[in-house]
């Protein structure tokens, strides 16, 4: 079980701030095909990749960084602070 | 090296006077400080800033120990906010104090340039004709390359 | 644009919330304070500034005026002490207000080159060991080439 | 006449921070060609222009300035404000 987490308008697009999902993904484009194939909304928010940035357990990474091991994924846009 | 991520609004000269007082080795003290911008043309009624709890604080701390080991500082402070605000109110703020006054411009400016697109805040500007989310721009993902 | 030379102390942050206040179209404001930097190899008993009446606040207002016809300046602010001054103690300010941060910050470091080659203070460093003027750096004046 | 002012260290060479003097120099090198000859302690003050700096009338200027109509030259070592 991996936890995913949604930001910024990833998480109003799928309409969750926070799930629960059990994968065998072995790398994160492969969680992304697999999200995509669910719903709409899925397919929809991740339609454009490269308007995506992604975290792995706190730190970013690419989407090809791999998932063994990992307890959270997080999918944001690029960010704006400060 | 004080990092603060809190909703709650934060007193610049409280802040700036406690990061600069009692030093004696540092030269050179710098504050930045962001304030939410009203736009005459798109008047705002709120920003509002989300982020990513855990994450933030560690992106936060990655890249101000980073400005550490790159330049001579005595000290670094970083306070951001999340949630609710009003344009004229301060979103965040980042000091540096340095023997030298280069040092302590380039790690400030080393700060916001990597807090800007490499901690996971998001801005939405909430307006008379809508919401929308404040997009990143090139020239701050191309900051980045001048270090 | 505000320019004070004063023998009192100031108050940063005080003059820090004074002048990013009551803004809604300034994102960015930049403050640098200088601070007396004492040496545990030289000990420092006080640090006393001359300067030139009259042109001290004329150059000072050129500098600042530059700093706004260079940039995209809301406003600028210029605090300088002169007389003497125990180490820890500030002996000067500047803060820039713009709407964003780039010409915020190059706005301060312009400000701060210029004013420590071409505005008339001088320091003299009074120290256990005796007393000695300080003299200006090579790097101080080189800085100014890149403006 | 005209009023010199010295600061920081040819203040202290020459021992006085003001005077006036009544000249006919025309520009700051000539004026400071009389200076010299005036006494050793002048002599001194002025032995490196490299090492001076020379404002007249408050504004910034070099040694082959024109002193025609000025009222206040200055000269003191490189400015360490800041």
């Amino acid at each position: 079980m991996i936890d995913i987490l949604y930001f910024a308008w990833v998480r109003e697009r799928i309409g969750l701030a926070r799930e629960q999902v059990d994968t065998q993904a072995a790398t994160v484009a492969d969680l992304v095909a697999e999200l995509r194939a669910r719903e709409e909304r899925y397919a929809l928010a991740f339609s454009d990749l490269s308007a995506l940035r992604v975290a792995v357990d706190q730190d970013l990474t690419d989407f090809d960084a791999p998932l063994a091991g990992a307890r959270e994924v997080a999918f944001f846009p690029p960010m704006t602070g400060g | 090296m004080r990092i603060v991520v809190q909703e709650n609004p934060f007193d610049l000269g409280a802040e700036a006077n406690a990061f600069a007082s009692g030093r004696t080795d540092m030269g050179a003290i710098v504050t930045f400080s962001g304030v939410v911008r009203d736009d005459p043309a798109h008047p705002l009624r709120q920003m509002v800033i989300e982020h990513y709890p855990g994450m933030t604080e560690k992106a936060l701390e990655k890249i101000a120990a980073e400005a550490q080991a790159r330049w001579s500082l005595g000290d670094a402070l970083v306070i951001h906010r999340f949630g609710p605000m009003q344009p004229g109110e301060m979103i965040m703020m980042v000091a540096t104090a340095a023997p030298h006054r280069r040092d302590a411009f380039e790690a400030a400016e080393y700060l916001m340039d990597y807090l800007k697109s490499r901690a996971p805040f998001w801005k939405k500007e909430q307006g008379v004709e809508g919401d929308a989310w404040v997009a990143a721009k090139d020239e701050d993902e191309d900051a980045l390359t001048r270090w």
